[in-house]
């Protein structure tokens, strides 16, 4: 019914929704082909591409390999629980360039640990990644945990499996989805980040089967600011152009 | 295979105070205890405190072994859930052999389903089924491992009156021989299963012993209400106290079975209304200050006035619980 | 119960709390007091501290003043309601510069409105601001919309409210949080934002009210790298303690 | 003030299939129309779809009026939920009021609430009222702005049974001179409360008339089961074929009131279980393949041997839904 109500929660709605979609269809509107066309042959653009799907990846299994179990923990309560949660949200508000800084502070040289260089190195950006994916990884793991009804462990429990048996029968099947779509959030963000990246590992380099060696590149989003830089607008925008298109390739596949 | 809980454990729900239950209770094997009570009264968690699903205070003993710090695993109990808990992405057949590979000997899930009246569900899922068909089939995997005791919340509280009545019936079987504890707030279905009574509210068996004692002897008037009693202070209504012979100042429970009424009679009375039930109407009568239910095969007229016969052995002194040793 | 099970999730969590509090606890560990105190006082690190509180809220409000009807919309239901969700959510997937780039491409020169001036100012810092933080008010608010009982909409519709008055009197009282929620939320998304910012608006003029006029600065991120690619890291990690206190002084203010 | 609604709707559950609603009833001004059905027949979305909270097709209309595309507040009804539905954020006073900016002609919130018992609680806040307490302000917050028809969900599902009997008084106070329909799947609610009763299944009434009609005369098994008939296939029955004057083979509800048993009889039959109820045993026989429940005021044993004696009154031929015209 289309009463005064609808009509102007409708048009409030979408002032925001030009807001958000207008740049993208300007963005495609505005594409020049050849330039495309250049960048999508170009063997660095290939090397950014790789990277870019690459290190998320790893930032994303190490995510889910340490935060499936802090998810589950969680989700049955203990106490101290919300310091720890504090600390796991922690990335969550800390501007993307500080988390950068905090990295450096943390496993940079005079760190923690001296043996281990981060800065410019792929064990640097894998860093920055995990710390800025990994609550997202936790955070819909546990939602997927929570969501099980209590009474279905009881019911697995009291017909006489253990923690271990319960878990592996009962909660982890029925969390699968919660810990997929935590894998793909982490991933996701992983994928976008910059900030912390750009402070911590501007150009790494790494492994690169096609060449059969080691090549130095940079993280997508930090590859596509140095090209707006160096390049401006129009070559920067065609980079992000095919980035996009192959992370939404990447998405529908998921799916 | 006796069971003895004594047990004391707090519960905090987020948001809520903090929830105690304090409370004992004795099964003897082949006995089957129903622990009833209203909503809120923390019978289910009572329930699931034996279970060992959550922690407690005090003393629980299947055949005189203490299991205080014993798993949930290792208890040896089936438990049928209100909501059925099934386990969604396993079949029925998956759901009742569960308990298999932890048990030695176990109940084939085919015949056991069968045996229930739904043995041709093997392969489907929990969800495409009817509440009383997953109920038949929690009640198999419970049963499937053979377990000493069960222990049973509600199982027909979710259940439409038909499908309710006829589990009750294949419960009752099923029960007959077995140890079981058995949680509800229906005093029909209690009365329907019980060797003895419990009665919980607030935490706290408030009075226990056989159907007959509960519902004809209540302690308290929360336990007459709670049981169908006509619960009558005879201060408000004299002309009950000139006919019952007890000291003035009570609380009196009357059992609306143990009231007659005709043209002739002890006390005098109106028909307030009449509701039909069942098997028979429930009249509710007018006496003085207080309203007094009973049963009638034939209806008489509202605003009738009739006379009561109140027969001696349904009428029971209540004390308030404060007085009453538990 | 100290079994096994919780004992190898509980290792496994604790090697994430390491990975994201060991950075922390180093990067206050390893402050300089001299250079804390130097950059506390310094002009420079107060214009950027103004603007980096000042230009979230305006963001943050936009974002609540649009988001709050699409919300509702969402929270009751329309057709075509997958797809303008997905837009809405664009953002979160987005990589930060990228994000920026778009939005040069939307509203910049040869954009869809010639007249307004993005890059380098402050409409363009709020502009990007709201992108990526608009999704944030719009899903807190809709998730609070949503776990409100239909049936005291319609309890209250039954009794006479039309669907402002419902709106008014009973789902937005019952949503209030959830809005709040959302907009806090947007408001430390804005606060943490680097790429987007970094592209559109590096550096930007704005009314300083302690100098009485205009003065030029970076969104609070922009400036924290700044000072780590001119001044090194142990300046940038001053500057970004004192952001950090900030912050969470403001965080208390608001709980 | 008559209402009469005849309407198809479909809803569409996230993740489940559509269903249908294709329904018709009619309320007199004064009557009170019960909608009995199990859970899932679609008689809650029936109710909300009157009251305008659904979109559908056909007609809904009031004292004549077509009020298809009228919204729900234009509707002049009043709506009790099962799940009481109060203003979380509103005292008790709050939300009885809330109509009254909408309306003329409204009750005032303390008086209503004080004749319903309820008048100590105008201060408080819903969240800290008990079920009973939550469902008396709920209807008064639909009696105060004097609607010219109540719908009522299920209002008293939710409740123990000592509360919902304390407050089915009080509705039936409420429903006596109101025009009211009336959403419930418990038949001794319907029958309390009804002045006609129509039986709802699979999003389709499928038989109204009076509580007499309906309980007595049922036109399937379906309702006769859900009336608490015995249903009987007379194929499965040969001994009581051979007593009741029907066609061979038919299927027959027989009220558990028409069946007496003794010493002597017609049909010879056994004693298969008995449980105590409220005012009355219910006995359930089995006679040949089939069992048979009936009420006694003394019970019999178990497995004892008696005779049956069925009144031809309270047998009566259910066909199955498809070849009786509804």
């Amino acid at each position: 019914r289309g009463d005064t109500f609808v009509v102007a929660a409708a048009t409030m709605g979408s002032i925001l929704m030009v807001a958000l979609g207008l740049p993208l269809f300007m963005f495609v509107a505005r594409q020049q082909p050849s330039i495309v066309v250049e960048k999508a042959l170009s063997s660095d653009v290939h090397r950014m591409l790789y990277l870019g799907v690459y290190g998320p990846l790893l930032a994303a299994i190490v995510s889910l390999a340490f935060g499936v179990p802090l998810a589950h923990l969680f989700s049955e309560g203990f106490t101290g629980q919300q310091l720890v949660e504090s600390l796991v949200d922690l990335p969550l508000v800390v501007p993307h360039s500080v988390a950068g800084i905090l990295i450096l502070f943390g496993f940079g040289k005079g760190g923690a640990f001296p043996n281990v260089t981060v800065l410019g190195s792929m064990i640097g950006m894998i860093l920055a990644m995990t710390f800025v994916s990994a609550p997202y990884a936790v955070n819909a793991t546990r939602e997927a945990f929570e969501s099980i009804d209590d009474r279905l462990e009881y019911a697995s429990r009291i017909h006489g499996a253990s923690r271990w048996d319960t878990f592996r029968r009962v909660t982890a099947p029925l969390a699968i989805r919660g810990m997929v779509t935590g894998g793909v959030l982490a991933w996701a963000r992983a994928v976008s980040e910059f900030g912390a990246v750009a402070v911590v590992a501007y150009s790494v380099s790494f492994f690169y089967p096609p060449a059969g060696g080691e090549v130095t590149t940079q993280h997508a989003p930090v590859f596509v600011y140095g090209t707006y830089l160096q390049g401006g607008l129009a070559e920067s925008g065609a980079v992000a152009f095919i980035l996009l298109g192959v992370s939404a390739l990447i998405f529908l596949f998921i799916r | 295979m006796s069971l003895h809980a004594d047990l004391t454990a707090t519960f905090t729900a987020e948001g809520a105070q903090s929830f105690r239950v304090d409370a004992e209770i004795e099964v003897e094997r082949g006995e089957s205890l129903v622990i009833l009570g209203p909503s809120g009264s923390g019978k289910t968690l009572f329930l699931e405190t034996v279970a060992g699903f959550h922690s407690h205070d005090g003393p629980v003993t299947l055949s005189g072994q203490r299991m205080d710090d014993t798993p949930p695993e290792k208890r040896d109990f089936g438990f049928v859930f209100q909501d059925y808990a099934l386990f969604p992405h396993m079949t029925v057949r998956e759901n009742v052999d569960f308990g298999s590979r932890y048990h030695d000997d176990t109940r084939d899930a085919d015949a056991l389903l069968t045996e229930l009246g739904v043995g041709e569900l093997v392969d489907r899922y929990p969800p495409t089924l009817s509440g009383g068909e997953q109920q038949r089939v929690a009640l198999a995997r419970a049963l499937a491992v053979r377990p000493e005791v069960m222990l049973l919340d509600e199982p027909l509280a979710a259940l439409d009156v038909p499908t309710r009545q006829s589990l009750r019936d294949d419960l009752a079987d099923v029960l007959a021989d077995a140890t079981a504890v058995y949680v509800t707030h229906n005093r029909t279905t209690a009365r329907a299963l019980a060797d003895r009574i419990a009665v919980m509210n607030d935490g706290q068996v408030v009075q226990s012993g056989t159907p007959e004692a509960v519902f004809h002897r209540p302690n308290s008037p929360m336990v007459a209400r709670f049981t169908g009693s006509n619960v009558i202070d005879l201060e408000d209504a004299p002309s009950i106290r000139s006919v019952l012979d007890v000291p003035g100042d009570d609380v009196v429970a009357l059992r609306p079975e143990a009231v007659g009424f005709g043209p002739e009679g002890d006390v005098r009375a109106t028909v307030e209304r009449v509701i039909r039930e069942d098997a028979t109407n429930r009249v509710t009568f007018a006496v003085d200050d207080v309203a007094i239910d009973a049963f009638a095969d034939e209806a008489p007229a509202v605003g009738e006035e009739v006379w009561l016969t109140l027969s001696d052995d349904g009428a029971h002194v209540c004390r308030p619980p404060a007085a009453s040793p538990v």
